[in-house]
Order: structure tokens, then C-alpha cells, then sequence
């Protein structure tokens, strides 16, 4: 196999194998969660569900004072990684082509300097984020082997956009061609993994809101 | 001759008592019910709350004393309550009331040790079954006039 | 021709001076990225150099390459170095026909046995040998027998050098490149679509000068030329790198002159001196034009899902495939889901009713 | 039929719905809910972290309602939950969790752990894995009416002593009233001057009301336990004497899982929507004060602070009410670090004082309390919840912190302007 033809298969069929994995296995772990439902709650309501759910799911993203002095580092590499890693994925032109193929519309890029530093740090944060999951005593026990996988399949492709935008190593459409297959095998973990929380995550901060909410408290 | 027939010319004489004279009619008080109580560290702070001439350091001592033994016996949440038991716990409680400085308690520290009083007298009244209601505040009503009078 | 006199008595034959020359040695020089101290040893080593003798083999090609090296529009160093070898093979160039064309084959192969240069363009077709053939010689056993007594082989060309367009997809002739049959002599691949001329007379210029086949990279490229890529090169990287693209070609963005990786350039992938030393005499390349490098000197150039196709972007229709893909998970989730309901059903059927007898367990 | 494994397994099964899988299905494993509960930050130990205390109803989760999950089963590569692992799981549920849920209020991705730990209860109370102190507790609950074993005539004897204090009745089994008011067992026991205080609020105020002698607990240890079926039973009790009685509201007392379930869960567990309303008294005092019903004169003039009871504050909802109340009997009234919905739980509630085994890490957990509380240094804390008041009290005891724990009701009922004096003085 030539590059690239390995370049073409990543592109082609692993792509299309890929995204059927990913979209599935998506489609089928969001219904499966929604379609189980919950009973109506027939308590008096203090305050509006709907509106506590909506709103949780922006508050969460701000965490607590007290939280923020007690996990400065939990919260804070979480939050460098989590955005390094959705500006890089968004905002990086290439990137935004794929989107724009396969939705129909793109958006503006940013300068790719900027992409290059930010997936340096993004690379950084997640070496430290690793460290700290096998140092915190917390983390480490609560860590399975799908957390240290979720982590390979996250950094793989920030590793190989960096080589491949530096062609460090080997030629372009092999770097590419690896970059692209990371980032397939990140799209296949996916749907099994806790890496579903980027899709969850607001359910699960909805009805977080919402079970406060109908309390008439802001969760 | 001071006489007191309820509860507000009760609470009014106490409150126009100094702290030592609150702390002797609180020991009082419990004394009349102290029989319900079984620890034995309660009688042994009920003299130095009786004793008019206790330092306050001996005092204080007594307090901290009195508390732990409130501490000790109030029945858990959600266990299986019993009344006389119960009783001896509001001696303690009533006991701390007697040796807390002044102003610390809504009400005054004489008038709390006298409605604890009063409860471990109501606590052993459900146990025995009998109507005890006012006996022990019409009690509390002599005491304090002899203790007025005296 | 014969092979009796220098490069350099050749040279001033035809009237090229001597400040000409130094020029011409000074441009190869940086081209092979030696210092200017080299130039007067360059200069020394092609005065001295005996005209070498290059069998120029033909096969599935369109002449683009030779066009390329013979078409300029003034005579160049570049063009009469061509003069200068001894070119004693090329069925395009030479006037000699038929039997006698074979023959000066066969002659300078015996007469120059082991020193000779082979020059390929053109790919190979093993599918079947007659696919093409020349004087009933197949490409396949001409080219084994002729790069039997070879110095080095020079593939020129993508063709020759990765298989190029006969190469690509579906590949009716079984295409294939030099590289791929011969493997026991030096090959310099010389890729392009065409290749740039003076990098082929560059690289001649080097084996000539030194004796030795300059430095590849892994396609076997010389690395002077193929060492960066149009991309490091290009004059409108710095708005690729500001982020201004050009979406169509005829907006905004393309006027101005700004980034063509979104009308699909392979600049970023493509190994190529076109961005420094540009086609026509100097005068452009085709980014300068607006047009997209086609990433024509890297292999299957041809197969790379298009040439206004980013190389970062699926080559199907992915669309189709999420939508298919969305559709066919809805349908298994809401299947699994109700599977889940019944499951909870079954287990609140089965639910006994727990009493306070109920809570402390059997032991 | 008594409680068995299988029983408990089939229990996680019912109680799965969507927010639990969509908990499960967004846990980072991050960590952040260790921080957020005392019983890790007080011990260390990492079994405490919140999410862990969930692990075994996850698996049947997992196992039971994720295809994957059901894949990785059928395959035989994921392990069936074990009888022995809800043993181990046992004290981690009942001993070091107090359903305050405050980890519910940090998780990042906004999984509510405190509702699936009582969901996991009811597994774990089928299996016959809830602590002796619970079931001893809900056992007398249904059978005598009272987790703590308190009968009518104990009530009626405090009543008559109040009634004798005061010098009016306590108006019991009156129908046709507004409100009909619900007692922990504890007020009942430990602080009967609750009811006295109540009472002299309601005469002050001119509410009409009652208390049931059918049914005037107001605690339900059916939903500490985790054990619906009888958590609804002592519901109906509540619902049917105030259906008897055509209250139109029924008050929750100072008692945190009072309110959670009688307000809360209630209707839930019965199945039907009340023909009344609950209010917790914090409700309807604040509600008293803001109509001008409830006047109250003088300010204590110690520094005091407010301990929000979990189930009255985080998960009831009652969180501006005392803060009124207090600033209006209150010149130094002070906030602890971290109040209101963000409150750290005393340490006992959710079944933890009812259950001896965790007397040890009930007061571990108390520290929590007691650093909150050096950051202000006041010198009353007021809480209510009497069940909050006695660990309160407990704990500041057992690290020699001389802060008495008042109840807020009482204080309203201590600074209320004197008119009943006026008009009992009018024929």
C-alpha cells in the first residue's frame, strides 16, 4: 500500500466506517438513555423544570468558588484541555473543510499560528491531566482502563495534527494519513466510552436542573 | 410576701434576679427533679450551682461538665425512645441552664433550667401515665416565692 | 557524436562565455545547496568533464517531459548542456529511424558499457508487454536490458519515476515505474508533471561535476530540489497562516491573492522547487496564476480524491453515510430503548413487596 | 418473603430511568464529587468519593440496560454485581452517605448522585443490606408510628404541659381548619419546647389550625431506608388525616427529611397529587412575616449564623425564608463560607444518626462543620432541622466548641411582640 492509498483509505472507506460507527453508536446510547423516560412528578412545583434544566446546563460549566479552591488543577486543565481541544478541532481551516463537506456550510478559521500554540498546550495539558489521573489518589482509584484509552484516543490526534502540520518524521500524506486515521479511531472509541459525556453531558446536566429546579433551586 | 400564680409574674421575679440569685433558684429547680436523673455527674454539679460561693472557674467547669452529660443521654434520631431516660436528659439540660452565665439564653438561664424541669417531670408523667400537667410549674411557682421571701 | 571532447570545449563551441558559464555553475551550486566556494570547483570539475554518454528510453509517456526540456524560448546553459552530452538514444530527438535508431542504442550501450546514463520517461507496462512496444522491443525488456550496463538511471518524470498518469486508477496497462523493475542500479527520481528543466540538467550537472548522484530523499528525490515543499515555499503562505483563503475562484479572496488550500492546493504535500524556481524562464508557477499546485511530482498524484479537493477532506459522500448512519441509530436506539422499558417492566412486575418483616435478611 | 439478593438486584433494575443513565453515561471519573463530599474530605480515603458509592447499581446498569453493556455480558467479559460487593457497598450507602447532596451541585457534567443513592437504597434495603439502626427505626415507623417509638400519650402529655405554660389549648383533631401540623419524633422527645413555641407563633398570628392525633409524625424512614412501599404507607397516614380533617395545608416541622418527603416525595410515592398543600414552617413564617401577621420585637444581639439543613435548603428549596426570619430577630447575623444550596451537611441526616455503626464517621464528618464555623466564630449557630441540632450539639461537644444550637422557630416564638398579653387580658 502506497501513502497514498493509505492517505485514500483513510480519507474513503475507514472515514465512512468511522462515521457510521460514531453516529450510531450515538444515536443508539442517547435513545437508549432517552427512551427509558421518567415519571412525570406529580409533587407541587416551586419552580419552573424546564427552566432549572436550561439553565444547568450552562451553569455547570462554572463550577462552585469552594470547588474552585479545593480541584484548581482538576478544573482548571480541564478546562484548558476541553477548549484547546474544540478550538483546534473547530477553528483549524482543514477542519472546518471537513465540517463544511459534510454539512454544507463552514465558518470562519483562525490564524494557524494560534492553532499550532494551542495544540501545543492542549498536548501539554493532557500529559499533565494523565499525570494527575495516576497521582491523585481520587482519580487513580476511580480510573478504569477505559479512562486511560479515552486519554490515548484524545491526545493521539492532537499528537499526530501537530507532526503532520510540522511533517515531522514522515512524509506529508502519511502524516496526514495518520492524523486522519487518529482521529477515525477516536470516532470509534467514542460511542463506547466515557467520551459519550460530550453528548450526555447535557442531559444529564438538564435533568440535574430540572429535578432542582422544579424544588426551586438553581443547581 | 411575693406570691406567683403563673407563668408571667414567674418569668417577670426571675427576671429580676442578679445571676447568682438566677443560678441558686435554677438549682432549685432541678433539684426537685434530680431524682429522674441517673447520671451521678449531674447531682455532683448541682451542689456547685447550688453552692453561692462557687468561683467561676468552678462554675465553668461544672457547665462543661453538665453539657457533655446532656450530650450522653438525649435519645439519637430515629432510636427506640425511652421516656425515663428522656427525663434524666432534661435534668442534664436543665442543669446546664442553671450553670450558664447570664444572657446566654433566650428567656434566662433560670427560666430555660425551669421549663427543662418541667419537661423531665412531663417525660416521667408518660411513662407512669399519670396527668401531672401544672404540678411541677405550681412547685416551681413556691420555690422561687420562698427563695424570694427568704 | 563523439565523446573526445570536454563539456567545456563543447560549451565555448557554441559560443556560451565564460561569465555565462560561472553563472550557470553558481545557480547549481545553490540549487544543490553548496556554498558559493564550491562554484570555481564546479566550474573546474564540467570544464574537465568528458561529454557523457545518455540513452534516453521513452515509454508510456506524452512527451510533456521532453517538451519541457526542449521548448524554451531562448537557448539556456540548461538547453545546451543537453547539447554538450552525447545524447546518443532518444526516439523523439534523434533523425535516425527503424533499425539504424536501435543500432546507435545498441552501440553507445557497448561502446560506454558501465558509464553510461540511462534517462527514462515514460512508465512501464507489465499487464502486457505489447501494450507498448518499440521495435517490437517491449518497454519491459528494453528497459532491463538497457539499464543492465547503466551508471545510474534518471527516471524523468512522474511516469518514470512513480508511474504517473498510466499509474492511476484503474491502471488498465499495469503501469508501473522504474524503480519497480530495476533494483539493483542508482535511480534519481526526477519527478513532475513535467519536471522542472533545470533540475534535470542540474542533476546531470552534479553526477558530471562530482561522479556521484546527489543526496535522495525516501522517494528517491534529489533532496536540492525536492528538499521543501511548495508549501514552506509559497509566497501566499503567510495568509494561509493568517487564516485568509480563497473560497471560490473568482471571490474576493482569490483576487487578492490569498491561500488556495480550500480550492484544494496540495502545496502542503507536494515536494517540489516550482515556488523558487518557477516555470518559463522564472516567470510564475501555477499558484502565481491562481490555480492550485496539483501535487504533481508525489506519487498517485492523480488518485489523491481530486485536485479541488482539500487533502484533509473525505474523498465519498459523507453526508449520505452520517445521515444513513443517524437514521439506521435512531431506529436501533429506540429498538434497544423499548428492549430497556420491557426489561424495567419485567422487573417491576416481579417486584415483591418489601415489609418491615422484609429488611433484615436470612442469614 | 424476606429480602434476598435477587430481590435487590431486580429492585436496581426498577429503579433505572433516564436521568440515571444519562448520570452514568457522563461520568468523567474526574473526581471532583470527592471535594464536594465530607466524608472524603474528612477522612481521605477515596472510597468516600461520592460516584463510588454507586458502583454496584452502575454495573446493572451497565449490564442491564446498555447494549454495549448487555454485548460485553452476553460475551461474559464484564462481571455480575455479587451479593458480597453490596455488603461491602452497605456502609459506603447508608453509614457515609447523608443524601445531602452537594456532590450533585459540583459534578461538572451535572450528574445528580444524591437521587440515585436513595434510588440504590431501595436495592440495597431489598437485599437486606440496610444497617439495624434503619430498619429497627422503620419497623417502629409502621408499627407504632413514630422511628423513635412515640406514642399519642407521650404527645398528649407534652401537649398538656404546654397547654398548661401557656394558658390555652393546642387545638387537637380539629377539622375545618387551615393548617394541620406535623412534629418530628425528636421535637416530640428532645425539644417538646418546639411545640410551644409553635403554638404561642399560631395564637400570635391567629392561624387556625390542629394537629392529628392519627397521624402527627412527620418523619419517614421508608425514604432513609430506601424502601417505597413503606416510605408511601406513612405517607397515606399524613394524607388521609389531613383529607379527615379538610386542612388545606399541611406544615412540615424543623426536620430536614421531613419535608423532602412529605413535600417531595410524597405525591410521588402514593401515586396522586395531594388536595392539599405543604409548607415547610420556614415557608409559612417567612410568609406570616411578609403579610404582617407575625411581628416580632428586640434583636438577640449575639453574632449568629445559619446552618441550612440539606433537605430544607439544597433539596427543599427553603432557602431565603430563615435568612428573613433571622435578619428580622437578628442584629449580627453571619453567613458561613459557603451557605445556602452550597451548605455542607452536618453530618448525620439521610439515616446516619439513626444507624450506631457510623457513630464513628458521623463525627469525623462533623469537622467539616466545625472548620466552617472557626472561619466565622459565632457565637450561636441556628438551624432547622432537630435531627441537624442534636449532631450539631453532639459534634460541638466532642471538640469542646461552646456554640449553642438554637432553633429558629423558637427564637421567632422568643422576640414575638407581646400582644397576646393584651389580648389576653380582654374577656
Amino acid at each position: 500500500m502506497t501513502e497514498t492509498e493509505l492517505l485514500m483509505w483513510a480519507r474513503g472507506p475507514a472515514l465512512q466506517v468511522a462515521t457510521v460507527i460514531f453516529l450510531l453508536g450515538i444515536m443508539v446510547r442517547i435513545l437508549e438513555i432517552l427512551v427509558l423516560g421518567r415519571k412525570a412528578n406529580l409533587a407541587e412545583a416551586r419552580g419552573s423544570a424546564v427552566a432549572g434544566g436550561l439553565r444547568t446546563i450552562v451553569t455547570r460549566s462554572f463550577p462552585d468558588r469552594g470547588t474552585l479552591q479545593r480541584s484548581t488543577f482538576n478544573i482548571v486543565a480541564g478546562y484548558v484541555f476541553h477548549t484547546g481541544f474544540f478550538v483546534v478541532l473547530f477553528l483549524f481551516a482543514p477542519h472546518i473543510l471537513v465540517f463544511r463537506d459534510l454539512l454544507g456550510f463552514g465558518w470562519p478559521s483562525i490564524p494557524t499560528p494560534i492553532i499550532d500554540a494551542t495544540t501545543l498546550v492542549t498536548i501539554i495539558t493532557l500529559l499533565a491531566v494523565l499525570l494527575h489521573r495516576v497521582q491523585d489518589k481520587v482519580m487513580r482509584f476511580l480510573s478504569r482502563f477505559q479512562d486511560y484509552l479515552a486519554w490515548f484516543v484524545t491526545i493521539l490526534p492532537l499528537v499526530t495534527g501537530y507532526l503532520a502540520f510540522h511533517r515531522i518524521g514522515l512524509t506529508p500524506p502519511t502524516l496526514i494519513a495518520i492524523h486522519i486515521l487518529s482521529v477515525e479511531l477516536l470516532m470509534v472509541v467514542f460511542p463506547f466510552t466515557k467520551l459519550m459525556h460530550a453528548f450526555t453531558l447535557f442531559m444529564a446536566r438538564y435533568y440535574n436542573g430540572a429535578i432542582a429546579g422544579y424544588k426551586g433551586v438553581n443547581s | 410576701m411575693t406570691e406567683i400564680t403563673n407563668d408571667r409574674e414567674f418569668h417577670a421575679a426571675l427576671d429580676g434576679l442578679d445571676a447568682g440569685q438566677q443560678r441558686l433558684a435554677a438549682a432549685g429547680f432541678v433539684k426537685s427533679v434530680l431524682h429522674l436523673c441517673t447520671d451521678e455527674r449531674i447531682a455532683r454539679v448541682l451542689e456547685v450551682a447550688a453552692d453561692p460561693g462557687a468561683s467561676d472557674a468552678a462554675l465553668a467547669e461544672a457547665l462543661k461538665t453538665a453539657r457533655a452529660t446532656t450530650i450522653d443521654c438525649h435519645t439519637r434520631c430515629g432510636s427506640e425512645g425511652d421516656w425515663l431516660e428522656q427525663a434524666g436528659y432534661f435534668v442534664a439540660r436543665a442543669t446546664v441552664a442553671a450553670l450558664t452565665p447570664l444572657g446566654q439564653m433566650p428567656g434566662g438561664v433560670a427560666w430555660q433550667a425551669a421549663m427543662s424541669a418541667r419537661m423531665a417531670q412531663t417525660s416521667k408523667s408518660i411513662v407512669t401515665g399519670e396527668n401531672t400537667a401544672g404540678q411541677e410549674s405550681e412547685n416551681q411557682y413556691r420555690l422561687l416565692a420562698g427563695f424570694l421571701n427568704s | 557524436m563523439s565523446n573526445e571532447k570536454t563539456l567545456g570545449e563543447v560549451l565555448r563551441q557554441q559560443g556560451i562565455t565564460r561569465r555565462g558559464f560561472l553563472k550557470f555553475c553558481a545557480a547549481t551550486a545553490s540549487m544543490m545547496a553548496l556554498p558559493p566556494s564550491m562554484v570555481p570547483r564546479i566550474a573546474e570539475a564540467l570544464e574537465k568533464a568528458r561529454r557523457p554518454s545518455v540513452i534516453w528510453l521513452s515509454f508510456q509517456e506524452c512527451t510533456g517531459c521532453t517538451e519541457s526540456l526542449t521548448r524554451s524560448h531562448s537557448p539556456t546553459v540548461e538547453g545546451l548542456i543537453f547539447n554538450a552530452i552525447s545524447l546518443d538514444y532518444h526516439h523523439t530527438l534523434q533523425a535516425a529511424a527503424g533499425t539504424h535508431a536501435e543500432l546507435a542504442r545498441t552501440k553507445a550501450m557497448e561502446e560506454n558499457y558501465g558509464k553510461y546514463i540511462l534517462v527514462v520517461d515514460g512508465s512501464i507496462p507489465v499487464a502486457n508487454p505489447a501494450f507498448s512496444t518499440i521495435a517490437g522491443i517491449s518497454n519491459l525488456a528494453m528497459l532491463e536490458e538497457t539499464a543492465k550496463g547503466a551508471a545510474a538511471i534518471i527516471s524523468v518524470g512522474t511516469c518514470a519515476a512513480f508511474g504517473g498518469i498510466p499509474h492511476a486508477n484503474p491502471n488498465p496497462t499495469g503501469a508501473v515505474a522504474v524503480s519497480d523493475i530495476i533494483k539493483d542500479k542508482p535511480i534519481i527520481n526526477v519527478p513532475g508533471c513535467p519536471p522542472i528543466p533545470v533540475v534535470i540538467t542540474g542533476v546531470l550537472a552534479q553526477f558530471l561535476t562530482f561522479g556521484v548522484i546527489p543526496e535522495l530523499d525516501a522517494l528517491g528525490r534529489p533532496l536540492a530540489f525536492y528538499g521543501k515543499s511548495i508549501h514552506d515555499r509559497c509566497y501566499r503562505r503567510p495568509f494561509y497562516d493568517k487564516g485568509l483563503f480563497a473560497e471560490t475562484f473568482d471571490d474576493e479572496g482569490a483576487k487578492l491573492g490569498w491561500c488556495l488550500y480550500k480550492l484544494g492546493c496540495k502545496g502542503p504535500t507536494t515536494y517540489n522547487a516550482c515556488a523558487t524556481t518557477k516555470w518559463n524562464e522564472g516567470t510564475s508557477f501555477p499558484i502565481e496564476s491562481g490555480h492550485p499546485c496539483l501535487g504533481c511530482s508525489e506519487p498517485d498524484f492523480w488518485d489523491g480524491g481530486g485536485f479541488y479537493k482539500a487533502i484533509s477532506m473525505p474523498t465519498g459522500d459523507i453526508t449520505r453515510t452520517a445521515v444513513y448512519a443517524i437514521g439506521a441509530g435512531a431506529a436501533a436506539g429506540v429498538a434497544l430503548g423499548a428492549v430497556n422499558r420491557a426489561r424495567k417492566a419485567r422487573a417491576q412486575k416481579a417486584h415483591e413487596r418489601v415489609t418491615i418483616e422484609d429488611l433484615n435478611k436470612d442469614s | 418473603m424476606s429480602a434476598s439478593f435477587k430481590r435487590g438486584i431486580n429492585s436496581f433494575k426498577e429503579q433505572m430511568d433516564a436521568p440515571v443513565a444519562a448520570f452514568f453515561s457522563s461520568c468523567v471519573r474526574c473526581g471532583l464529587c470527592s471535594q464536594a463530599c465530607l466524608f472524603y474530605t474528612e477522612t481521605g480515603d477515596p472510597k468516600y468519593t461520592p460516584i463510588n458509592k454507586l458502583e454496584p447499581m452502575r454495573r446493572v446498569w451497565q449490564q442491564e440496560y446498555s447494549f454495549w453493556g448487555k454485548l460485553a455480558s452476553a460475551l461474559g467479559i464484564s462481571k455480575p454485581v455479587t451479593d458480597a460487593e453490596l455488603t461491602e457497598w452497605e456502609t459506603l450507602v447508608y453509614d457515609s452517605c447523608t443524601l445531602c447532596g452537594r456532590c450533585s451541585m459540583v459534578c461538572p457534567v451535572g450528574n445528580d448522585i444524591a437521587y440515585m443513592i436513595r434510588k440504590m437504597r431501595e436495592g440495597m434495603a431489598a437485599s437486606g443490606h440496610a444497617p439495624e439502626g434503619l430498619i429497627g427505626a422503620t419497623q417502629r415507623a409502621i408499627t407504632i408510628g413514630s422511628p423513635m417509638g412515640v406514642k399519642l400519650p407521650a404527645l398528649q402529655a407534652q401537649i398538656r404541659h404546654v397547654e398548661k405554660d401557656l394558658g390555652c389549648t393546642v387545638p387537637v383533631d380539629v377539622q375545618g381548619v387551615d393548617y394541620m401540623l406535623l412534629l418530628s419524633s425528636m421535637e416530640i422527645m428532645n425539644f417538646p419546647e418546639f411545640i410551644g413555641a409553635i403554638t404561642r407563633i399560631f395564637r400570635h398570628a391567629g392561624i387556625s389550625w390542629t394537629i392529628s392525633s392519627q397521624a402527627f409524625e412527620a418523619t419517614n424512614s421508608g425514604i432513609q431506608i430506601g424502601v417505597s412501599e413503606i416510605a408511601a404507607e406513612l405517607v397515606e397516614r399524613v394524607v388521609r388525616a389531613a383529607t379527615e380533617l379538610k386542612v388545606k395545608y399541611v406544615i412540615s416541622p424543623e426536620c430536614g427529611h421531613a419535608y423532602m418527603a412529605i413535600r417531595w416525595e410524597g405525591p410521588n410515592l402514593i401515586g396522586r397529587p395531594y388536595d392539599f398543600k405543604v409548607v415547610h414552617i420556614l415557608e409559612l413564617l417567612d410568609e406570616l412575616r411578609t403579610s404582617g401577621r407575625l411581628q416580632t420585637s428586640g434583636k438577640e444581639t449575639q453574632r449568629l449564623t445559619y446552618h441550612d439543613p440539606c433537605q430544607i435548603a439544597r433539596r427543599g428549596g427553603v432557602v431565603q425564608q430563615p435568612r428573613n426570619l433571622l435578619r428580622e430577630v437578628a442584629a449580627d447575623f453571619v453567613e458561613m463560607p459557603e451557605a445556602g444550596i452550597m451548605n455542607w451537611c452536618c453530618g448525620a441526616g439521610g439515616g446516619v444518626s439513626a444507624n450506631e455503626r457510623a457513630d464513628e464517621i458521623r463525627l469525623k464528618a462533623f469537622i467539616r462543620k466545625k472548620k466552617q464555623l472557626d472561619e466565622i466564630n459565632p457565637d450561636a449557630l441556628v438551624s432547622a432541622c432537630s435531627n441537624c441540632r442534636i449532631q450539631l450539639e453532639d459534634g460541638l461537644e466532642e471538640n469542646e466548641m461552646d456554640i449553642p444550637v438554637l432553633s429558629l422557630t423558637e427564637i421567632i416564638a422568643d422576640h414575638l411582640v407581646e400582644k397576646e398579653q393584651k389580648e389576653g387580658q380582654q374577656p
